[in-house]
């Protein structure tokens, strides 16, 4: 066998798309997995872009939300959330979540967050549900029975063990979005540094985009292909976009941005000072790169940067 | 094998491998083994599948080689792939998920509701031979979107009764397959030595589809164990061209590994 | 606070830091989110748990940080780490496995049977206040071989009914943990600002321990929100050695993050 | 904080031991989770030890069995297969396994791969089954429930979509042997290449041993720590033993061995035949280092050596 006819990076497909485009890929009423774990690799640009263009009523998920579910409910695009906790770690927490929940403007689907990966590992392996031990006897069990989700949840006795048991739903997201370090033109995405519920959120969804920091060839991608997280076919588009996590870190490539995400919670105590900070820095701005520009530009993006050895 | 008109030269396994590359289409996520199914699908991206991506149930995606191997387990076959990772990540959330479009399936028996059996025969003594089992084949055929078998078309192996259903097609037949639960869409083809069969899904049982050059009706049914209609007008399975000949021979096989059979 | 004849001073989130560091023992598996838990992990594996062995789970087993970061996310928690994997590894493949030894535990509020609630409070206007959510703490509470919660001692926290049971202990008492079917042996200790608990596992209740280095009965008394014995010989918390006050403010938390508090 | 007293790979805990002892740690009638597909990675030199030591009664388990598990057979020490199927590739098929089959003389709980790899996830996970819809209407299933298997299999109804389903029982290995190209010394071992079900089986485990072609110090495993398939705590014993996996192949160490798998083959095929190997290749040399000598010495392992770009 010769060597097959080089697909470059275009053969196989490219899938590379403006975040504009990207983002016209969840419609009203979607269901969107979400990236990030508290302030690290966090969907940032791309909420930003689904703000500017006025999505509605959508449904978020992740383990541990961050910073970007706080600007799209802070924005008023959600309606529901399903998730196990979240914060800006010492930050503070994600206070427009918060808000929504105590006053009733978002349905908070709140369970364990293993229970969380479970139903994404159902939605992956295309199996109906998960058995979990995790949430018997406790009040995450009894609200989502008799209140938030009594159709994602059952209880069973186990007819292997005649243990009491828990089953979570499947779920397939419309969309998730995963905030990565390298892709090829093709989807293929590289994860470095712990992947939280990624890998499962990704192949249970119905469609995934990626965001990359780093376009690479797609030789890069195949010298290691133990660090593929998820493959190009399951991929319908690449944003690469330097920065787009910011305030929140992308281990190997950017620390957190300290002062802004400061800034962002001095904010974010009012629904005023929420609006305010999405004037200031998502609407005003109008795209990434002026974004970047009022959070400091140049001098505070390389201040950023991640040291080589330690990786932050 | 005679050539055709206008054809080349070609062998049984060439033609078997062509008229495989022919059922795929470009962007489709194929299961491949090793022999005819890897080399169909080499070809069909060399020509008008480029962007068909193979999977292969050890925990790879897509990969790129230059040298055949002596199967799954060889890192010859890994060469260059997109994802190193895992039997759960490929047959559980690729395969399982629903994604796969086609699986290739080898077979030693096949009945005609595309019912395949993968694990053991009957030896004439009345005792079994085992085989090595058909490890993913049951996923594959379980859940795949389309199923192609290829067999040695024998009446021995194309049998009114399986030894063992180790991978289910339309089991007896009409909507039984759905009843059962099997999410995939069941077989699609049966290639053989001799002809090609499709299956008619709303009875759920195999039908001709054509038969091979040089051989005869007559030919195809003493060597097939089920009844089978042989409708007169049953065309001749079309000849692979000579630029696919060159390809398998010069570029995917050449060391006749899996190519120069009759 | 005092120091004690031979003892240093120390603060009293540093003697909470000595009081957690001690519960732990060589080789465990533990689950330490940020704060005083990751403090006490630090010390433990310093002192007398060197192979003692962190996990996170967002997909980390046994980082060797040497700055200390602002939480779970952050890469400075992750330095050196012997495992970079999932959720599902972790919190699955460990925790719900049944292999963690001890899981600490943050609280709003606690009540005497060791229950938990990190979901929300009560607004004294009668709303809801909420905050961030249990994240893998029910999981944890559920699976974990002991658990050690970590609370303020205020009337308001350790209450009769929480508003709340995000992560069970033994629910109503009794065996009414083990009738639910939760594997995990329920929690172990309850370390406050004024004193160490455990539990009686027989009737699943908190039962006092030690009361801290100036901390009257009373002080205990009113401030702790469900009936509670005190028995009149209750000893007093052991306080720290100077050398688990050195390694706390010159090697663990130079930058007094966590233990600079009263 | 100030650094880590930088824990040398003796301070957490050294679980270096040799072949011998840690063979000793199978005991008869364990079920022994393997760690080869077809010919690639199989646990050889530890199967040969196994031999010498005389275990009995052996249940072993693999998606894919490869010649390690032929050659337990054909030893005569094992009683149960858990599998889904198993060869040699072209080199041909476990002819021991096979025969062994067909005289009875093992039980054989014979699935389809996905649900060995799904028994392993439960084992792993905690949770008592896995629901599926692979096996559904076949005869794998029938004779499960009928003949090898009826307490480890379950039809049901789903209890959300009512769509009929399989229920296959967690699987708990007393030992997992998995052969990995690198270990450090507490037992933090790197898979390069595909994995097939090699991280469930461990983690469903009891005990873990770790095979590895080479013991490198634990900064290397902390340099690239996405590479770590087992954490050292789930380790048991670590072997370091080059080339143990001959003459099945280790993506980038060594190539598999046709000659000595084209003698295997032709040895394999009469029962006579397999004692005749075992007596020559196994017992007459005693170890490891005799084997090598026996197949080829140096000169044939420098043969197998992997191409460094190729990786075979």
């Amino acid at each position: 066998m010769t060597a097959h006819p080089s697909r470059t990076d275009g053969v196989a497909g490219s899938k590379l798309m403006t975040l504009a485009e990207a983002a016209a890929m969840v419609h009203d009423g979607d269901h969107l997995a979400l990236s990030g774990f508290a302030c690290a690799r966090n969907a940032i640009a791309f909420s930003h872009e689904l703000i500017r263009q006025g999505r509605r009523n959508l449904t978020l998920s992740a383990c541990i939300l961050g910073m970007d579910a706080d600007l799209l409910v802070g924005a008023g695009l959600v309606q529901r959330l399903i998730y196990g906790g979240g914060s800006l770690d010492r930050f503070g927490s994600l206070q427009c979540v918060n808000r929504a929940y105590e006053q009733g403007t978002v349905v908070a689907e709140y369970y364990s967050s293993l229970a969380v990966a479970f139903r994404y590992l159902a939605g992956a392996l295309g199996i109906p549900f998960m058995p979990m031990k995790s949430m018997l006897g406790s009040d995450l069990l009894a609200r989502l029975k008799e209140e938030t989700a009594p159709d994602n949840v059952l209880e069973m006795t186990c007819p292997f063990t005649g243990d009491p048991l828990v089953l979570v739903r499947a779920m397939v997201p419309d969309v998730a979005v995963v905030q990565v370090q390298l892709a090829d033109a093709e989807g293929n995405a590289q994860i470095l540094g712990p992947r939280w519920e990624n890998g499962e959120a990704a192949k249970a969804a119905q469609r995934v985009i990626v965001v990359a920091e780093e376009l690479v060839s797609t030789d890069v991608i195949r010298q290691q292909p133990e660090l593929t997280v998820i493959p190009g076919f399951r991929v319908s588009g690449v944003v690469v976009l330097p920065y787009s996590a910011h305030p929140t870190s992308v281990y190997r490539c950017y620390d957190h941005d300290h002062d802004h995400l400061r800034l962002y919670v001095a904010k974010a105590r009012t629904e005023e000072g929420v609006r305010g900070y999405i004037e200031e820095f998502i609407r005003e701005p109008g795209d990434h790169v002026a974004y970047l520009q009022r959070i400091g530009g140049i001098a505070k993006l390389a201040e950023l940067r991640a040291d080589r050895v330690l990786g932050y | 094998m005679r050539a055709q008109t206008e054809a080349p030269e070609f062998t049984t396994s060439e033609l078997m491998v062509v008229v495989g590359a022919r059922e795929l289409k470009d962007g489709q996520l194929v299961f491949a083994g090793l022999g005819i199914p890897q080399i169909a699908v080499a070809l069909a991206q060399r020509t008008h599948a480029p962007r068909l991506i193979v999977l292969n149930e050890i925990g790879l995606v897509d990969p790129h080689q230059i040298e055949l191997g002596v199967g799954n387990a060889d890192p010859r076959h890994w060469y260059r792939a997109a994802v190193f990772s895992s039997f759960l990540d490929i047959v559980g959330m690729v395969g399982h998920r629903g994604l796969v479009d086609v699986g290739f399936l080898g077979a030693l028996e096949i009945d005609e509701f595309g019912n395949n059996n993968s694990s053991e025969v009957q030896r004439d003594d009345g005792g079994i031979r085992r085989f090595g089992g058909g490890g993913g084949a049951n996923d594959i055929a379980s859940h795949a979107k389309s199923t192609i078998m290829i067999i040695r078309h024998e009446a021995r192996k194309l049998v009114e009764r399986l030894v063992h259903n180790t991978s289910p097609g339309f089991l007896t037949g009409g909507d039984a397959r759905r009843r059962a639960g099997l999410p995939g869409r069941g077989p699609s083809r049966v290639i053989t030595d001799k002809a090609l069969f499709t299956f008619d899904t709303t009875v759920g049982r195999i039908k001709l589809l054509s038969i091979h050059p040089g051989i005869t009706h007559e030919d195809v049914r003493v060597s097939t164990g089920f009844p089978l209609e042989i409708p007169p007008g049953v065309p001749e399975t079309g000849p692979p061209t000579q630029e696919e000949v060159r390809l398998i021979r010069e570029e995917l096989d050449p060391t006749r590994m899996y190519t120069s059979a009759i």
